[in-house]
């Protein structure tokens, strides 16, 4: 049965109901319990999605390969280790409520469809099943002026750029003939001259997705929801949608738009080019963690989407690696950044973090690491996400792209080490409050792959590239 | 005279343009943001059958199809979250969605 | 675009037509034939003998809301339900299936909105 | 004769066949709507031991002619902060609506002006656009009475909508088609009212709220809200919302009628039942359903708003949607699918 | 792998993170927490100089060939490899660090009283950067390890260092840091030519000569940075003078000689032509260094500044040999390296003596300080001497070599070196004047107290270095002669293939 193919997100979407209604049948208070369950639902979707053979099913339009469960992998594990983080911060925060797990399980089904859609339906089904969820996440503190903000805003340029992607895909549609993604790349293959029409639809599918990975010039939404929304909800909104999104337009430009990559390459060009500026200099000035991490995970968004516009496989597998190594430190730093938290205030502050070193040398030594390992200095995993990108792109003669890029990494170096200088160089100002277990548990696990990968790097590469195999191969 | 494709990826790309203008240009209220939104969706919805329509084939209308489901999902959500905005802040104006920034 | 498509609708059209028709001859007769003679304590609305004191659109219950939305939710599911029904004969147990794991969730859909009181009126 | 046909088959004949159809449905209707009121006051007084209308003509038969001239002669009364063109609108998009609706009903076989292939999708859609004359006219006087009743009014009507919905699922899976002749003739063997009987109550109660009538009437309940969403209105704006709620019942009468109770079919396709012509026995069951309504508003004391919507959501809801799946696993089960 | 099979190289480079790794898991009350820092530290970095000490003793002089190779796939599907091993230039830059590294120790032992766990912390990991940046042969792992040592040094800067730290420490990384994200395009875009990142490897590439101009640049922009060349040392001063004294003594001890190893280990070998071309703007820039920073040396008050400008005088007399091309200057800057290793590491922790008793380093808080502290006067001395390249001290041959080697070259430019080696006199004598004799103009220094025993121990070798590399240099320009020999031989034949290649 082909089905069985698209097992992982039926055990996840069926286990995600039974702890719904688990969830809201008892009187008391069941969000531990739910939270402890949807991490069940993780670990078995992950498995399943390990165990899960290759093919495509649902006549045509979802596809499972090595690329997929490479994705997946990703974007489960991301999920799982935002869940951890947000285990204690809501109850903290006073909006423990089950809700919550349930929203990011949903969440990480959407990551699913859209890592395996083959098909333009596949994939706007997948975006939206991710970003309901997304935008109740970010307005989730339903009490808080600056989250419902975040959630409002979210939402309208959300929806927006699904307008723009489907006035895109319908376009496709209709000059292309189809919505699957074989036969469009058959389409194009054959065609000797793309239709105008085409074109523009495919320039609407890359705008819309570059507003979803919050790429220059559609970062606006980023660093208001990024600050607004609670902060165990950005580690996830920065981290696991990141991947999905990413995964999605590697495999809508490899795949069906491969042949017309003459139309869509230097537009990857050029946002990349702007966002890792943007990402570099707009983060000079912030004094809000959280902005500065939004900046930042733009800056680094740019990098990747270096890795696709060189594309080929080696560009490719760049994108993968550089995505993998984003999403553990990325989560990494959000992990501190949960962690911010004194006479059971949250903060946000920069500044707040100064003397970490002494205060609490153990979460400081991982935040350096994640902060060297963001701004690219070796041995840190953050440098082989850049080398890996950078290797392509000077091979294929992006020459400009990598020279921008590594400059912009330089400047954004200064605001990195701005945190590191304060956790070590400043006097503290009193210590955060303990730091609870599960906070600990991701920041340990994240932060030893961040400063040891350099010691196996052997099997996530070997990974990455029998991923892009199966993408270029299907393409 | 007979209305062909062209008419109606006209009238659909005036609706869109419409509706992304409505998003960008508005400056008074988010309810109408809201409906620009689904301006934008109509659009699409409208290309879709006409190509559908052309083309002879189904695909295009179970998109259409697909589109309104997730839609009205979205409508519900976003009227959602409005209320609770609303709550926080008692007023919907456009104007007023400006506490972050940076 | 066929044309024997849009011819079955053309009654329809001609009702629209002769509806709209009645209503406005009826409005405007009335309007025509009846003497108007407003005055400012006739023209204030009906609020049992006092000055209306605010602004009647400016606040009602978040209920109302969490009806519509819920509607929108069962109503699209019912367009659904549509054409699955008609066809149910000719589209296999697959099919059969198929709606009842969408009827799954929404039935889930349904009981957690009950448990969290969005039915509960008072 | 020839001469006529000719005339018809041109587009000018067509429209003009068209409009003859469609003046001879709607003036019966109207006619229908304006004895409905003469006779849901005779019925209802009968079962208060009272006498009704009775002055104007034999039997007080001229009674509804007589309130239209009363009402064309009212003075047409727009309050001050209304949104005038709203406020006059409104009711207009009532009547049309209801009016509108009943193109596509066959009253008997083939007589359906619009025999659109989609009939009950048609008319699923119509009655949802009611929702938007009832909230046009509450918001539209901008009275508190009109607002709240408006709201409530559109609450109410959707939450039925739903469980009406399932129900119609039930019977289009019975019958296999979305056109309304083809449902008719789908119950030649049984009135779908026999298997799907629960529905059948379902629907009817359903339609009752749907129309606001009593039990459900509080949208316009008097002692709680004056008149509801049209407290405002006066003269042949309020005419119109009057003939459009009644249209709308007989409406509903005629939707059960078809849905449920075989339409134009003779109860047994057996003399002396087949020589009683179609269209009577259509009128006559909707008769019959409209007599249910004047019985049931005689009968039953008003709902509480929060027992309206408790029964709308948490028991027609559930229990239509769970007989929903009975009905088509039954079905797909004994293979009695239509093909 | 050696013949031995032991993979002594691995053991040099990551046993100090081993040490790091131990005093991580220390816990307890902070004394006994910083006391057993230090000495897991320093043993840690004993061992680590005794093995370097059996790697010097069983290297092979003779060959210019690469020995105690170790090599395993890493990135194998770029070709980049874990490739260890050394040759006559880079082993014994390895002892260099190695020996240095436990006398910095020893030398905090008391000055660093804050965080002293975190302290040896980053001084064993810059450790093993600085070993495997020698002892790699890959290009990427030497990028890496080049790369790495910013890191504690960021730290050990920033958070040990004087009242200007956050200043200096961000000058230091993102100058160094700029520089090096433009050798590391370079880098990539040599894999591209030659399709793999291993040195020996890339040794017998030839880089395409339109290439060479703009990879030998971006090498430059980070080495020179490094080295440091006028006009991009300025971070040097500021660095050294924030940086606690150890900090100081490994900085211009090992970290500056990174740049000067580079320029021989890559551009020289890698980029003939372009050195070729490029050798007047380098003398250029060298003479300038050696002239200008000597001067602004001259005007220093503080004690700190004044040998860190020294430094960027002495590395222009490295860069100069560097680029003479024959086997004098190339042995001279080599030999320049280490001995100015030693000795401005010398000059350092001598500053750093008189800096832990008095708390200042400005120049005129001193005076007559032979007539209290005649020891520490005897040694500064010698020091002082050999900076000034005094023959018989450690300073004398490789200037001499030098200058040798840049008369060959371009007598002007000789003559630039030596007006430098004049200019180095001055300032050197004149800080010791000021510093040791005269009167005793501040009474409060009387109370100082002469060396420590702990201090003896740390002079004791470099007195012994410093005079064995004056008396007897052979010993160790003999480890290198037959690398640099070959070396030399390598370039000319590139030139000429290219020479023929211009001219067909």
């Amino acid at each position: 049965m082909e089905w069985k193919l698209a097992l992982p997100e039926i055990a996840l979407a069926i286990s995600a109901l039974i702890i719904l209604v688990a969830g809201v049948i008892p009187k008391r208070d069941t969000s531990f319990g739910v939270t402890m369950a949807s991490l069940g639902a993780l670990l078995l979707a992950g498995g399943l999605t390990l165990a899960q053979g290759e093919g495509s099913a649902f006549g045509g339009q979802y596809v499972a390969d090595s690329f997929s469960t490479f994705m997946k992998l990703l974007a489960i594990a991301g999920a799982a280790l935002g869940l951890m983080l947000a285990l204690d911060w809501n109850t903290k925060q006073g909006i423990a409520r089950f809700e919550f797990p349930i929203l990011v399980l949903l969440a990480t089904i959407g990551m699913m469809v859209m890592i395996s859609a083959n098909d333009l339906m596949a994939l706007y089904m997948g975006l939206e099943l991710l970003s309901l969820p997304l935008y109740v996440l970010a307005a989730f503190h339903r009490d808080s002026g600056r989250a419902t903000e975040a959630g409002l805003k979210y939402f309208i340029l959300g929806s927006l750029a699904s307008g723009l992607l489907l006035y895109g895909a319908s376009l496709v549609y209709g000059f292309a003939g189809t919505t699957n993604f074989d036969r469009l790349a058959d389409a194009f293959s054959a065609q000797q001259g793309i239709s105008a029409g085409v074109v523009v639809g495919i320039v609407f599918i890359i705008a819309a997705l570059c507003f979803k990975i919050s790429a220059v010039p559609f970062h606006m939404w980023t660093p208001d929801v990024y600050e607004g929304a609670p902060t165990p909800v950005t580690a996830f909104f920065a981290s696991a949608p990141k991947v999905a999104a990413v995964a999605l337009l590697t495999r809508v430009l490899a795949g069906p738009f491969g042949d017309t990559v003459a139309q869509w390459q230097q537009v990857i060009v050029l946002v990349s080019l702007l966002s890792m500026v943007m990402g570099a200099f707009a983060a000079l000035g912030q004094r809000n963690i959280k902005r500065l991490m939004a900046y930042s995970s733009i800056g680094h968004i740019g990098f990747t989407l270096m890795g696709l516009a060189v594309g080929g496989e080696s560009g490719l597998r760049g994108v993968l690696v550089y995505m993998a190594i984003y999403l553990f430190m990325n989560l990494g730093t959000f992990a501190v950044l949960v962690a911010m938290r004194r006479d059971g205030r949250a903060l946000e502050g920069i500044d707040d973090l100064a003397g970490l070193g002494r205060t609490d040398p153990g979460m400081a030594l991982a935040m350096a690491i994640f902060m060297f390992s963001m701004a690219g200095v070796p041995p840190m995993a953050g440098f082989f996400g850049k080398l890996y990108v950078l290797l392509p792109a000077i091979e294929q003669g992006f020459w400009v792209l990598a020279v921008v890029g590594v400059l912009s990494s330089v400047v954004s170096a200064y605001y990195y080490l701005r945190v590191i200088k304060v956790m070590y160089f400043d006097a503290p100002v009193g210590a955060f409050d303990a730091r609870p277990a599960a906070v600990s548990v991701v920041l340990a696990g994240t932060g030893l792959f961040t400063g040891f990968m350099f010691l196996f790097p052997a099997p996530i590469l070997a990974a990455a590239r029998s991923a892009v195999v199966a993408i270029l191969g299907a393409g | 005279m007979e209305i062909g494709l062209g008419h109606y990826l006209t009238v659909s790309a005036i609706l869109f343009v419409l509706g992304v203008f409505g998003i960008f240009l508005n400056r008074k209220n988010v309810i109408v943001i809201m409906m620009s939104i689904e301006l934008i969706l109509l659009s699409v919805n409208l290309n879709l059958v006409a190509f559908s329509s052309r083309l002879d084939d189904l695909a295009g209308q179970v998109f259409a199809m697909l589109i309104l489901t997730v839609a009205a999902a979205e409508a519900a959500i976003g009227l959602a979250i409005l209320v609770i905005y609303f709550r926080n802040r008692g007023s919907i104006e456009v104007e007023d969605i400006s506490t972050l920034k940076g | 675009m066929s044309a024997s498509l849009l011819g079955e609708y053309f009654p329809i059209l001609v009702f629209i037509g002769i509806a709209a028709g009645i209503a406005i001859a009826m409005v405007g007769g009335a309007l025509l034939v009846a003497r108007q003679k407003p005055d400012a304590e006739k023209l204030s609305t009906y609020e049992c003998g006092f000055e209306p004191f605010e602004d009647t659109r400016h606040r009602f219950d978040v209920r109302f809301y969490l009806v519509a939305i819920l509607f929108i939710i069962f109503d699209l599911e019912v367009a659904f339900l549509f054409p699955w029904a008609i066809t149910l004969g000719e589209i296999g147990w697959l099919g059969f299936g198929s709606m009842m794991a969408f009827l799954g969730v929404l039935t889930v859909g349904f009981i957690y909105e009950w448990r969290k009181g969005a039915l509960d009126w008072e | 004769m020839q001469a006529l046909q000719d005339f018809l088959a041109t587009p000018v004949g067509h429209l003009v066949l068209t409009v003859a159809q469609a003046l001879a449905l709607l003036v019966p209707v109207l006619i229908a709507v304006a004895y409905m009121t003469w006779a849901e006051r005779r019925i209802m007084a009968a079962m208060q031991l009272r006498k009704g209308p009775n002055v104007v003509g034999p039997f007080g038969m001229l009674q509804p002619f007589a309130d239209a001239l009363k009402m064309l002669m009212k003075e047409t009364i727009v309050p001050t902060g209304a949104s005038r063109y709203l406020f006059l609108a409104a009711p207009m998009l009532t009547f049309l609506l209801a009016m509108i609706a009943w193109s596509v009903i066959p009253v008997n076989d083939g007589w359906a002006i619009a025999d659109i292939n989609v009939g009950i999708l048609y008319l699923f859609a119509v009655s949802s656009l009611g929702v938007y004359g009832v909230i046009i006219a509450g918001w539209a006087s901008n009275s508190k009475y009109a607002f709240l009743g408006a709201l409530r009014s559109a609450a109410q009507m959707v939450s039925y909508e739903v469980s009406m919905g399932f129900v119609i699922v039930c019977v289009l899976l019975c019958a296999g088609s979305l056109n309304l002749t083809e449902i008719v003739r789908a119950q030649t063997t049984v009135w779908y009212v026999i298997p799907l009987f629960p529905m059948a109550i379902i629907f009817f109660i359903s339609t009752l709220a749907e129309t606001n009538r009593a039990p459900f009437d509080l949208p316009e309940g008097e002692s709680e809200l004056v008149a509801g969403f049209f407290v405002e209105y006066s003269s042949m704006s309020f005419a119109l919302f009057f003939l459009g709620e009644y249209a709308n019942i007989l409406l509903m009468c005629s939707l059960t009628t078809i849905l449920f109770l075989g339409g134009w079919l003779p109860p047994m396709a057996i003399e002396p039942f087949t020589w009683v012509p179609g269209p009577l026995w259509f009128a006559l069951k909707a008769g019959l359903l409209f007599f249910c309504f004047v019985w049931v508003r005689a009968t039953f004391p008003r709902y509480r708003y929060d027992q309206l919507m408790r029964l709308g959501w948490k028991v027609f809801l559930p229990f239509s949607l769970v007989w929903l799946i009975i009905t088509a696993l039954t079905l797909k089960l004994m293979g009695w699918l239509p093909a | 792998m050696n013949a031995a099979g032991f993979p002594l190289l691995s053991l040099l480079t990551f046993l100090p993170l081993a040490g790091a790794l131990i005093i991580m898991l220390v816990r307890g009350e902070e004394e006994t927490v910083a006391s057993n820092a230090r000495w897991t530290a320093l043993w840690t970095s004993l061992i680590v100089f005794v093995l370097s000490l059996i790697l010097w003793i069983s290297f092979d002089k003779t060959t210019a060939a690469f020995q105690f190779e170790e090599k395993l796939d890493w990135l194998p599907d770029f070709g980049i490899g874990y490739h260890l091993g050394v040759d006559g230039i880079s082993v014994l830059f390895v002892l260099l660090a190695t020996a240095l590294t436990p006398l910095c120790i020893l030398a905090s032992w008391e000055s660093v009283t804050s965080r002293v766990r975190e302290y040896m912390i980053a001084f064993l990991i810059l450790e093993t950067m600085m070993i495997g940046m020698f002892v790699s042969l890959d290009m990427i792992m030497f990028y890496i390890f080049f790369e790495g040592v910013l890191i504690p040094m960021f730290l050990i800067i920033g958070i040990w260092g004087g009242a200007r730290r956050v200043y200096a420490a961000y000058k230091f990384f993102l100058y160094t840091f700029l520089g090096s994200v433009l050798m590391l395009l370079a880098i990539i875009a040599l894999w591209y030519a030659a399709g793999t990142t291993d040195i020996p490897a890339l040794m017998q590439f030839q880089v395409p000569v339109a290439w060479q101009p703009i990879i030998f640049f971006a090498f430059f922009a980070s080495f020179a940075v490094k080295v440091p060349m006028w006009p991009v040392h300025t971070w040097l001063p500021d660095a050294h003078v924030e940086a606690p004294t150890a900090g100081s003594v490994i900085l211009a001890g090992v970290l500056l000689k990174m740049g000067g190893y580079g320029f021989l280990r890559f551009s020289l070998p890698l980029l003939p032509q372009a050195s070729a071309d490029f050798a007047p703007f380098i003398f250029a820039l060298s003479v300038i260094a050696v002239v200008y920073t000597s001067l602004v040396a001259l005007a220093q008050q503080d004690m700190k500044k004044l040998i860190a400008y020294s430094s960027v005088a002495h590395m222009g007399i490295v860069t100069i040999g560097t680029f003479t091309f024959n086997q004098q200057g190339l042995e001279g800057a080599l030999f320049q390296m280490l001995s100015h290793g030693v000795v401005s590491g010398a000059l350092f922790l001598c500053v750093g003596v008189l800096y832990d008793r008095e708390h200042t380093r400005e120049i005129a808080r001193y005076g007559g300080v032979a007539k209290i502290l005649p020891a520490y006067a005897i040694v500064f001395m010698l020091f002082t001497m050999a900076s000034v390249a005094l023959p018989g001290t450690a300073g004398f041959p490789g200037e001499f070599l030098v200058i040798v080697g840049a008369w060959a070259s371009s007598p002007w430019v000789a003559l630039g070196a030596s007006t430098g080696m004049v200019l180095g006199a001055a300032y050197m004598l004149y800080l010791y004047k000021r510093i040791a004799f005269g009167k005793i103009t501040h009474e409060h220094l009387r109370g100082l107290k002469d060396l420590t025993a702990r201090e003896v121990v740390i002079f004791a070798p470099l007195i012994v270095l410093t005079l064995w590399m004056g008396i007897y240099p052979s010993s160790f320009t003999s480890f290198f002669s037959a690398s640099v020999a070959a070396l030399l031989q390598q370039h000319e034949a590139a030139l000429s293939v290219a020479r023929l290649a211009g001219i067909n």
